[in-house]
């Protein structure tokens, strides 16, 4: 056993077990914390493919930030933390799970398994010839990323694109997420009744919460 | 630092990953949990394409943009995901999807 | 470099186990006279009453996302600023493009009231 | 070898000579190596360990002195045995764990807190040479590193179980954390420059060939040092954005229910971050450990003192800011204008190139270094002052809204309580 393969047991008992306590955790709170767990270990997998840049970032993004979300989310709902952990459809759950990881298995693992005619399992992968080492890194890795970042024949539309994607995320998430005034509440449940009047015949008013609160908008409607 | 791993260690460390996220995301009673199911399956994601970028090609970048880009998606996918639910929360005063089944305010 | 991120892993052991070791050698030297009232939450000296239950309001979440959402805009940078060297002059434009995305993303934020503590 | 050289590489002639001892003993091999990387960790934690107890003394000595008081004076001479008594109090005082709390987390929280901090010196360089791993990502390392002192406070507030705890966690958490996004930005600059991420290279790019000090970053980019500063200060919670431990408000925020030796981890986490800061703020922008004459250790001794100076000295006088100000500070302040910053130096240094061979690969115009530096100070301080208009002109205005606000309420005022003297039933 090479240190390496050490290392990596490690590494992957931490991944998966902190997963395992995540879907198992009774307590949310316990499962963010697991869910960190695991993303630490993958920090140490990305370590062990020299991939360091992403190991840091993996890091800075998850633990420091994602992580950060999900408890404040966490606390943020707490009141609905679930007595039992799993719904009714548990079992099922479980049963699709393994059967998903048993055909990933055989299909990427080293054992040949031949069902009806065809074989599968024990892929050769094309480069990784046995036996011999992996071919290394290009010390300037980093600086090839970030020229593909920039390059219209490589990244640069994806790279953009990201740029984009988080400001859709800023406008969708503060618009679900923020604090509306009483009288906010009140225009947009109006409009929402509005529609539905629109759509089918009256048969209610929408519940108006604390409309005696404010001033409800008299005219205009 | 590979002395000795296989590429499929991390294939099937990552579908181990994956399955359990997935199960995570059948079968957890809270939203938030369901989304805490989806980040380890996106981490796993992430170990196959590093992990297949550092043994098939380690002098391209495309395993690696790609993975930056992964990185991105999961922290629009948490952070609108989790505002959703502490929406719903706000509403309903529960996070039970089972429970959610009136698609009104 | 392998070795070097073996010396920040034999740091991490290292450091995680000297903490720990301070912690248990305290252990062994501090007197331990545990009463009820001492294992009391702390509450300014008033009886504590109910749980840590408190219901958070929503800005430290907004606050929170706003961070996660530039923190992996940043993170895409850092590989584009190690090859600026290398990179042709329009490849200042995409970032720009990419730092004005983020700057709008900014700007609805704060219309919107969000980056206002209150 | 001559004497000077001998004092100038002493860290790293007296490492050689142990490194040697070891695979004397051992024989070269991967034990032998663990031991001596194990050895080095050991040295490294030992030391920052003992430069947190004389920061805790100097810092006391330095505030007491600028708000006209003496400090400590009663342990030893000047009070230099200080950090040693205060060391035996902590070991030896009892340790109450709240009946209520969550054990594993609350226990781990000061761990992890004390153990990340002093993870972030693994790549910190001393001296040339002397560093503990130089990795191709320093700087990024450094700021990744430091974001995980949030999840601990989060830890340590929900395990106290205390509302005290909790809510000062989460104040810390998002209000401090968002201080992370300008420190992140205000780093790509000075990558920019020095084309590389490595601690070690960014030194390097500010040492001139023959190995003297060049011009700092801080010439070229004063703008992005003073938000990295501040960032800094903001990120290691100290005053004037100290509001994780407001007293006045919420006891002693997240640590309220720690004592004793768990207690003592949290002020060495604090305080070995604060050092960590004031060492990355020398290494990217003061130009590390290069300087004439004196070894370079002991240059890096004194700038990161200089530094660390400044934040005692804004700890002395400064009022604590309000959550609102920390809050618009960042965001309104310190990330546009960041951005701006990047932006512009962006331009500059693709236009201005100081290089032929960067002029014959990407065009622009060939200029000197001095001229480059000159270019960016100028465009810094412009971004800078135009930057610090808006804000004044914006705060003017809305100080005479409220003002117009305030006035016309005290008239309305006035006309209602002229209409109810005047027209008020008689009882």
């Amino acid at each position: 056993m090479t240190i390496s393969q050490i290392l990596f047991i490690v590494m992957s008992l931490v991944v998966l077990g902190g997963g395992v306590m995540v879907v198992a955790a009774r307590n949310l709170f316990h499962a963010a914390l697991f869910l960190i767990l695991s993303f630490f270990g993958v920090t140490g997998l990305y370590l062990l493919l020299d991939a360091s840049f992403f190991a840091a970032a993996q890091f800075l993004v998850y633990i420091g930030a994602i992580s950060i979300l999900v408890i404040f989310a966490v606390m943020l709902t707490r009141g609905a933390m679930a007595a039992q952990p799993a719904n009714s459809q548990w079992p099922a759950a479980l049963v699709v799970s393994a059967i998903l990881f048993a055909i990933i298995a055989v299909i990427v693992g080293p054992i040949a398994v031949t069902i009806g005619e065809r074989q599968f399992g024990d892929v050769s992968w094309p480069s990784v010839v046995e036996g011999q080492p992996v071919p290394a890194v290009p010390d300037d890795i980093l600086v090839r990323l970030g020229q593909s970042f920039v390059d219209f024949n490589q990244y640069a539309a994806l790279f953009l694109l990201a740029a984009v994607l988080i400001l859709v995320a800023m406008v969708g998430a503060i618009w679900v997420a923020r604090d509306r005034t009483p009288r906010e509440v009140i225009e947009e449940r109006a409009e929402l009744a509005e529609e539905s009047q629109d759509m089918a015949p009256p048969q209610h008013q929408l519940p108006v919460k604390n409309a005696e609160a404010v001033e409800a908008p008299t005219a205009g409607h | 630092m590979l002395n000795g791993i296989p590429l499929y260690w991390f294939l099937l460390v990552s579908a181990a990953l994956f399955c359990i996220g997935l199960y995570g995301v059948l079968a957890r009673k809270n939203a938030v949990a369901i989304l805490m199911g989806v980040e380890l399956m996106l981490n796993a994601v992430n170990i196959n394409l590093l992990a297949f970028w550092r043994y098939m090609a380690p002098g391209s970048t495309a395993g690696l943009a790609f993975a930056a880009f992964i990185f991105v998606v999961a922290a629009a996918e948490a952070a609108i995901g989790l505002a959703l639910m502490i929406s719903v929360y706000r509403n309903m005063r529960s996070v039970d999807p089972d429970k959610l089944d009136t698609m009104k305010l | 470099m392998r070795t070097d991120f073996a010396f920040i892993g034999v740091m991490l052991v290292t450091a995680f186990l000297l903490m720990g070791v301070a912690v248990f050698a305290a252990s062994l030297l501090r007197p331990k006279k545990p009463s009820p009232a001492k294992l009391e939450t702390y509450e300014c000296g008033m009886e504590t009453v109910g749980d840590a239950w408190v219901q958070f309001r929503v800005q430290y979440y907004i606050f929170a996302l706003i961070f996660v959402l530039f923190d992996v805009g940043g993170v895409l940078l850092f590989p584009f600023a190690v090859a600026f060297n290398v990179v042709p002059i329009y490849a200042v434009l995409v970032v720009i493009l990419f730092l004005g995305t983020l700057m709008m993303a900014l700007l609805y934020a704060w219309r919107k009231g969000a980056l206002q503590w209150d | 070898m001559s004497v000077i050289d001998t004092i100038n590489n002493l860290i790293k002639i007296v490492g050689d000579a142990v490194a040697d001892l070891v695979v004397g003993i051992l024989g070269a091999g991967q034990i032998a190596d663990l031991v001596i990387m194990g050895l080095g960790a050991l040295v490294l934690c030992t030391a920052v360990a003992l430069t947190f107890m004389g920061m805790t003394w100097a810092e006391r000595k330095v505030v007491a002195r600028i708000q006209n008081r003496v400090g400590p004076n009663q342990a030893g001479p000047f009070g230099l045995l200080q950090p040693i008594a205060d060391g035996i109090k902590m070991f030896t005082k009892e340790d109450t764990t709240p009946a209520s709390a969550d054990r594993w987390v609350y226990n781990a929280a000061p761990l992890i807190i004390a153990t990340f901090a002093l993870l972030t010196f693994s790549v910190l360089p001393f001296a040339p040479g002397v560093v503990g791993a130089n990795i191709n990502i320093g700087v990024f390392f450094v700021i990744a590193v430091g974001s995980a002192s949030t999840v601990a406070i989060l830890m340590a507030g929900w395990g106290s179980n205390n509302k005290y705890s909790l809510l000062g966690a989460f104040r810390t958490v998002a209000q401090l954390v968002g201080y992370e996004v300008p420190m992140l930005l205000n780093v790509i600059p000075v990558i920019v420059l020095s084309g590389s991420m490595s601690l070690v290279d960014i030194v390097q790019r500010q040492t001139l060939a023959d190995g003297n000090p060049g011009i700092p970053f801080i010439v070229y980019l004063p703008l992005s040092a003073l938000a990295f500063f501040i960032a800094g200060v903001a990120e290691t919670g100290r005053s004037p954005f100290d509001l994780l431990e407001a007293e006045s408000e919420i006891v002693a925020g997240f640590h309220v229910e720690y004592s004793g030796m768990k207690f003592a981890l949290f002020m060495l986490g604090e305080y070995v971050n604060t050092l960590a800061v004031s060492i990355v703020f020398v290494i990217l922008f003061l130009g590390g450990y290069a300087g004439p004459i004196l070894p370079s250790y002991i240059w890096l001794l004194i700038k990161t003192a200089l530094v660390f100076f400044v934040f005692m000295w804004l700890r002395g006088t400064l009022p604590r800011v309000r959550v609102d100000q920390l809050m618009a500070l960042n965001w309104k302040v310190m990330v546009p204008l960041s951005v701006v910053n990047i932006i512009a130096v962006l331009i500059l240094a693709k236009v201005f190139v100081t290089s032929p061979g960067l002029q014959s690969a990407n065009g622009g115009i060939l200029v000197a270094p001095e001229a480059q530096a000159l270019i960016l100070f100028v465009a810094n301080i412009v971004i800078l002052l135009s930057g610090l208009s808006i804000m004044a002109r914006r705060a003017r205005v809305l100080r005479l809204a409220e003002e117009a606000q305030i006035e016309s309420r005290r008239a309305a005022n006035r006309a209602t309580a002229s209409n109810f003297i005047g027209g008020a039933p008689a009882k």
